[in-house]
């Protein structure tokens, strides 16, 4: 039991600290922290949606669709940004709206997802495959086709917030941090973690404690939304445009952090932790390979497989008996 | 508080189940609701709770009448049932499935030590001493009962419900329940429950009501009526002599030889012979480690030694081909699939009699009919959804889909729990036919008295270690405590 | 002596021009590194954009390059990391698709989108003078796309060539194929395709010949995939031309950097790679069969 | 409770329906002999997968990979086809024998993916997400980054599995037809079929019932992994070719159309007629706005995922009470 619960624990750990291990091995700037912020500024994307998509699986939900709502709503915040420009200027008061309207859509984006899932009662795969399509192609429609542009001007004003920070901790590390540390605590502290993970181990045991089960589960596809809202945040400052290939796989990205950090897909059960450890794993793979050479780029995919599983056969039950 | 149901009937689809109940539930009164499996105790009670509305008649909160949207209105009104089926999320802690919508907050977070330990003399008051840390996936059937009863008493009901609360629970848990009843019934509370074991009807009981196939046949105080008039009342016959006469002696041959079995944490060492038409009981507290070695032997569980000479067998599937079947005493988890039908239920474990190339289906059907009589199973119909079955009426499902694999040896582990007095005789019966084919049955059982009636010889098991055997006169009930607590036997059980 | 370090930076081999595209470039790398021990080259290859700016993130903090040879995947969202690049000290070569900013690299090798659409534009107009009607399949929507739909309609203009639809074909023979049926299924007579892609070309090809049709007079591909320039090149009529759009501008790219890294010729400025109408007189000129593509 | 029933019965045919009758109006061709071949042929491989994909998730699985091992597989035969031509010749025996690997490669694909789910028990999600990864990678890397194409001479050959067919109907559609039969078959009457709803219900009652739960587990990945196989073998012979974008997204169409199908996607029950229908749902979807003007095909995306929620919609349950 307790070796059990040992192994689903350090698991993660494990498989992190040896990637580490291997990275300083191969490259002696791996550890330098130029690499480290970088590494770790970019997780923010994926972490802060990873961490939202944690309560939607806890609470037995799913949502294919974050990917796509990340990129439709880089676009409507760079159109919004752009279109007051002219009236605003470019300054603070434009980020601030440009901000609040990333949330806003995150916000509505995310009660259409829980609305036809708890309301309507859709799967939630198929809710999500549906809106995952439907913001695909109206970012995609919204650029023509193209790619949607910040005003150039403007990118300088915005572009602080991905590239600067505070004592040398870039802004989106803090973010994703206080995310994170905000969504333990959720998870562990407060009462909404709990029926979250009531309501993903048993939906009627839960609606028989008084738990407002659509209510929960609405409130995690919200919650996440709102995050997507401030992933996107973090992401229009540092590439400055939105288009039909931001945010791609996305989806796949955030769940597989999920469950490489130990949550159960099934429901049930939900460490936010446990995800931040899944999305760092993610990024550097991506990052290590970087630092090689010898593999042919083809292989990339192949590799990553590989150590997708690896990490979670380090980490699995023990043969089931009973 | 008060509660009364009032010319209440509810029917489901078609099928109508209750018919005009009128009941009083008085504060400071323990009320008994008894009578066959599927004469409709658990509907009743759900609809006294909020789970279920009526389809006639009025549900009346101190003479006014109410209607419960849901369980939580019904709740926050004072009234709260516990479940026939444990009803608990199983990926949580103990306390959190005690305090799951009542959460116990300081400012915005929870107050954790406070649940904690809210929750630990809860349950200390039930004498159980499971930890609320534990995770209730990883706890036993008893203490999952214990921890509802926990999560009740957590919600101050002014009205409590209690749906055969004592099913998997020992004697002594029960009175630890039984105790708590009483302190509530002084403090005033209107106390309803049910059980199919009549001497804790009598024991703890004021009054009781007595339904008969969704009808009130009877409201008695509880001193007016003995055990026997009650199962008279329920069944419609004399049902005093339980346990059949034995007709045929226990053979000599060996059918099966189990030695040095182990399975790592539960049993140690356990050996047995069973002969051809034996009834074998095997007894022992709760977490004895009886369900662990039974499982281990037909291959449910990783287990070490012999089994008729050779390694236990690797998986159920090889124990049945050996003609070795084992019934669950989980029939919720383990048993039933209660999203299915009754005919893929009954032939799961045999479905490949029923197959040649394809699934023959009416070969199926008869077999259905044929269970369905022979077990006596009352359904609303025949294509009726397994979780709608009465509890009782699922534990003879439960019973009839093991016998289709025509075991040669049945391993039975609580076979009677949750089912009534009028069937309970019938299982019996059923039973000593089996070992009149010559079959042989092991009977694991908590009631004492099942024990003693049917076996013709028991192990005694102690903290996975069998503590002793007895035969013939010497079981009783007395030699069977005994051993079971160590007071006899084998001292160096581990 | 110093290593220097280039890095080359490009979309994954997601359909095939860019499989191609690839295979050049790790060509090229396999190359040049025996030809100059004193460059070491690093190859990373991307899904989406934000992968490529990793990408060029890691390469400058792990792996001190000189030098970066860039495709970008879009022209938008490279533009700053890009930048940040060429504010580091570091050579830029930028190959296909421009920056959104003037004057960030060093040397430009461009492939000519709208050129492109042009050319296959004026083709059409000289096969059909008449006018006719045609269909018209497109890539992944890009700008890149754009651009060349944008360059195939104002040379098409007032010529009487109709373009009664049109659709993404993603640059994928399969996708291609599906929408090159349905196209027949809806439009009882056409004169001739233009797919715009010679991946496009083949289920575009395909879809006509399982359908028998013989109205449509020739498919107009482009990129010189090398089985489509072979038909060409023997004269078959239903793929009379292509236009080029050659894979290899990445391998040009990368030895143009390498040559000045290591010497000091001049190879700053951009080095435009124009698209050329191939038919069948110049096919075998354009057929290289060694290559994937 | 029978109202309930119909519904859900009734909720894809009557979605189906909707479809035909919005394509016959929209244009007069719909209803055309070629266009419903067109349609039904290309309906096959994912259909084929998709009644794999069935089992697996009625036994409670998933599996990512199916497009990416299609990739890898057509690949393979390819190869296999294009090494052994100067040996065999261009006839049958080496289309045979570029049948008989597709066939072993998907065995042996659909064998990895049960083994590491069943034998190792790591999540399937996670299993056929790294699969996925690697077939992929392994397809592109045999490639070289480009396409593997069929010897022209063998293509002729090969061509008419796709195009043929008897009594006017194309091999495509006589082998969908015959493997949806099977599948229904199986699912219905045997039971194997049983045996998958069984554990994907609650897989301790199946062990308690003697059924041996990882065999039906393993057995669901690899039948699918043979029909990956089949539905290669009708790919191929259509345009001689496989590349890295190969079979991309057949994982998801496959599985939404078992869930359009009404299978349940958490386990226990699964209707593979459901999934034909749910097959042809996605491909008319496609089909009509082929054949519609006026929608800019930037919306398309959009328009498709409206129409797979709203399919759901017609054969959702009521308002569950407890
Ligand atoms: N949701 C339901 N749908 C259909 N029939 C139901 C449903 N719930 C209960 N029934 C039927 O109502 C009848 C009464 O069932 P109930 O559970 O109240 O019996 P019970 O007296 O509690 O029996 P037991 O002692 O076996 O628990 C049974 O025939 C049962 O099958
Ligand atoms: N010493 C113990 N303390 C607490 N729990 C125990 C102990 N031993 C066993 N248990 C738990 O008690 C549960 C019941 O054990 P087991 O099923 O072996 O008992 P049993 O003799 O079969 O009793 P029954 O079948 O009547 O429940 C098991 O789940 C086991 O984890
Ligand atoms: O990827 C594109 C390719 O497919 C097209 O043919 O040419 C331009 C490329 O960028
Ligand atoms: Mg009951
Ligand atoms: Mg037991």
């Amino acid at each position: 039991m307790s070796a059990k619960l040992d192994l689903r624990v350090l698991g993660p750990i494990l498989a992190l600290v040896a990637l580490i291990v291997v990275g300083a091995l191969l490259n002696s700037n791996f550890l330098s922290a130029g690499n480290i912020t970088n590494v770790l500024s970019r997780s923010a994307f994926i972490g802060i949606i990873a961490v939202g998509m944690t309560f939607v699986i806890t609470s037995g939900g799913l949502d294919l669709s974050v990917g796509s709502m990340a990129a439709f709503i880089a676009g409507l915040m760079i159109l919004v940004m752009n279109g007051l420009l002219p009236t605003l200027g470019p300054g603070v008061a434009l980020v601030l709206v440009g901000m609040l309207a990333a949330l806003l859509a995150g916000t509505i984006a995310g009660f259409v997802n829980g609305f036809l899932i708890t309301t309507m009662r859709i799967e939630a795969f198929i809710v999500t495959l549906g809106t995952m399509g439907i913001y695909r192609s109206l970012v995609t429609w919204l650029a023509d086709g193209g790619t949607l542009s910040l005003d150039f001007g403007m990118r300088t004003v915005i572009r602080p917030i991905y590239y600067d920070g505070i004592l040398g901790i870039s802004w989106p590390i803090i973010v994703f941090a206080l995310v994170a540390t905000l969504g333990e605590v959720i998870m562990r502290r407060a009462a909404f973690g709990r029926h979250a993970a009531a309501v993903g181990s048993n939906d009627q045991v839960a609606r028989y404690s008084s738990v407002n089960v659509n209510r929960v589960r609405m409130l995690t596809y919200v919650f996440l939304g709102i995050l997507v809202g401030v992933a996107t945040i973090m992401y229009v400052p540092r590439l400055g445009s939105a288009s039909s290939s931001t945010g791609v796989l996305w989806e796949l990205e955030a769940i597989a952090a999920v469950i490489i950090g130990g949550t159960m897909l099934k429901g049930g059960f939900g460490r936010v932790w446990g995800t931040v450890i899944g999305v760092l794993i993610l990024s550097l793979i991506d990052n290590i390979l970087n630092l090689t050479d010898g593999v042919s780029p083809y292989l990339n995919g192949a590799i990553q497989g590989v150590i997708i599983i690896l990490a979670v056969i380090l980490q699995r039950e023990r043969k089931a008996d009973g | 508080m008060k509660l009364t149901l009032k010319q209440v009937d509810r029917s489901f689809g078609a099928v109508q189940v209750l018919y005009g109940i009128d009941i009083v539930l008085a504060p400071g009164e323990v009320h008994a609701l008894i009578g066959e499996n599927g004469a409709g105790k658990s509907t009743t009670m759900k609809i006294m709770s909020g789970y279920l509305a009526p389809t006639a008649g009025q549900v009346l909160l101190n003479d006014r009448a109410v209607t419960f949207a849901d369980s939580q209105a019904a709740e926050a009104a004072g009234v709260v049932l516990i479940h026939q089926e444990f009803n608990l999320a199983e990926q949580l802690t103990v306390e959190q499935n005690i305090f799951l919508g009542h959460e116990m907050k300081r400012g915005l977070f929870l107050d954790k030590r406070a649940m904690r330990d809210k929750a630990s003399a809860l349950l200390k008051r039930l004498d159980c001493n499971v930890s609320p840390t534990a995770t209730v996936r990883d706890i036993s059937n008893p203490d999952k009962q214990m921890v509802e009863i926990a999560k009740a008493l957590s919600r101050d009901a002014r009205v409590l419900i209690m749906d055969e609360p004592t099913a998997v629970l020992t004697a002594r848990e029960a009175e630890s329940l039984f105790t708590q009843v009483d302190r509530l019934r002084e403090s005033g509370v209107a106390i309803l429950f049910t059980s199919h074991k009549l001497d804790e009807v009598k024991r703890i009981s004021d009054r009781m009501t007595i339904l008969r196939d969704g009808w009130v046949v009877g409201q008695h105080p509880a001193e007016d009526m003995t055990e026997d008039a009650m199962a008279t009342a329920m069944v419609g016959r004399d049902v005093s002599s339980l346990y059949p006469v034995r007709t045929r002696a226990v053979g000599h041959d060996k059918v099966l030889t189990v030695r040095n079995l182990t399975v790592p944490g539960y049993a140690d060492g356990i050996d047995l012979d069973l002969h051809d038409g034996e009834i074998l009981g095997l007894a022992g507290l709760i977490g004895a480690g009886r369900t662990e070695t039974m499982e281990g032997l037909v291959g449910l569980r990783a287990a070490t030694g012999s089994v008729n000479g050779k390694a236990p067998f690797p998986n159920p599937r090889a124990a049945l081909d050996a003609g070795i079947a084992y019934l669950t005493e989980d029939r919720k988890e383990r048993g039933l699939l209660l999203s299915k039908g009754m005919r893929e239920n009954l032939t799961l474990q045999s479905l490949s009699d029923f197959t040649g190339l394809l699934i023959d289906e009416t070969a199926e059907d008869a077999a259905l009919t044929r269970a369905i009589a022979d077990f006596d199973i009352r359904a609303p119909h025949r294509a009726v959804t397994v979780g709608n079955l009465s509890g009782g009426n699922q534990q003879k499902l439960l019973l009839a889909k093991t016998m289709l694999a025509q075991p040669k040896i049945v391993i039975i582990d609580e076979p009677t729990r949750g089912i009534d007095i009028g069937t309970k005789q019938q299982i019996y019966e059923f039973i000593h036919a089996l070992a009149a084919e010559g079959k042989s049955i092991i009977v694991i059982s908590s009631e004492m008295q099942e024990v003693i009636g049917l076996s013709d010889r028991v192990l005694v098991m102690r903290e996975g270690r069998i503590a002793g055997e007895l035969s013939g006169d010497t079981i009783t009930e007395d030699r069977i405590i005994r051993l079971a607590t160590g007071l006899d036997g084998r001292k160096d059980a581990a | 002596q110093d290593v220097k370090v280039i890095g080359v930076s490009i979309p994954a081999a997601t359909h095939g021009w860019a499989g191609g595209m690839n295979f050049h470039a790790q060509q090229a790398v396999e190359r040049l590194e025996e030809v100059y021990p004193q460059l070491d080259f690093v190859l990373a290859t991307a899904s989406d954009p934000s992968k490529q700016v990793n990408d060029i993130e890691d390469m400058l903090a792990t792996r001190n390059i000189s030098a970066l040879v860039v495709l970008p995947f879009e022209s938008e969202p490279l533009t700053g990391p890009v930048k940040a690049v060429a504010d580091s000290g570091a050579w830029v070569t930028v190959v296909d698709r421009g920056l959104a900013q003037d004057g960030i690299e060093d040397l430009y090798v461009a492939g000519d989108n709208p050129g492109f659409g042009r050319v296959s534009g004026e083709y059409m107009v000289s096969k059909m003078p008449d006018g006719g009607k045609i269909v018209a399949l497109r890539g992944i929507p890009t700008t890149i796309d754009n651009e060349r739909v944008d360059g195939f309609q104002s040379a098409i203009e007032g010529s009487g060539i109709e373009i009664v639809d049109m659709e993404h074909g993603n640059w994928n023979r399969d996708d291609s194929f599906t929408v090159m049926q349905d196209f027949l299924s809806k439009h009882p007579q056409l004169d001739a395709v233009w797919a715009s892609d010679d991946d496009m070309a083949i289920g575009v090809l395909a879809a006509i010949e399982a359908a028998g049709r013989d109205d449509i007079q020739f498919v107009l591909g482009g990129a010189g995939m090398k089985e489509m320039i072979k038909r060409t090149a023997d004269g078959d009529q239903m793929i009379p031309a292509n236009v080029t759009y050659p894979p290899s501008m990445i391998a040009t790219a990368i030895e143009m950097t390498a040559v000045g890294l290591t010497s000091t010729a001049p190879v700053a400025g951009t080095f435009t790679i124009g698209s050329v109408l191939v038919t069948q007189d110049n096919a075998l000129d354009f057929y290289y069969p060694d290559s994937p593509f």
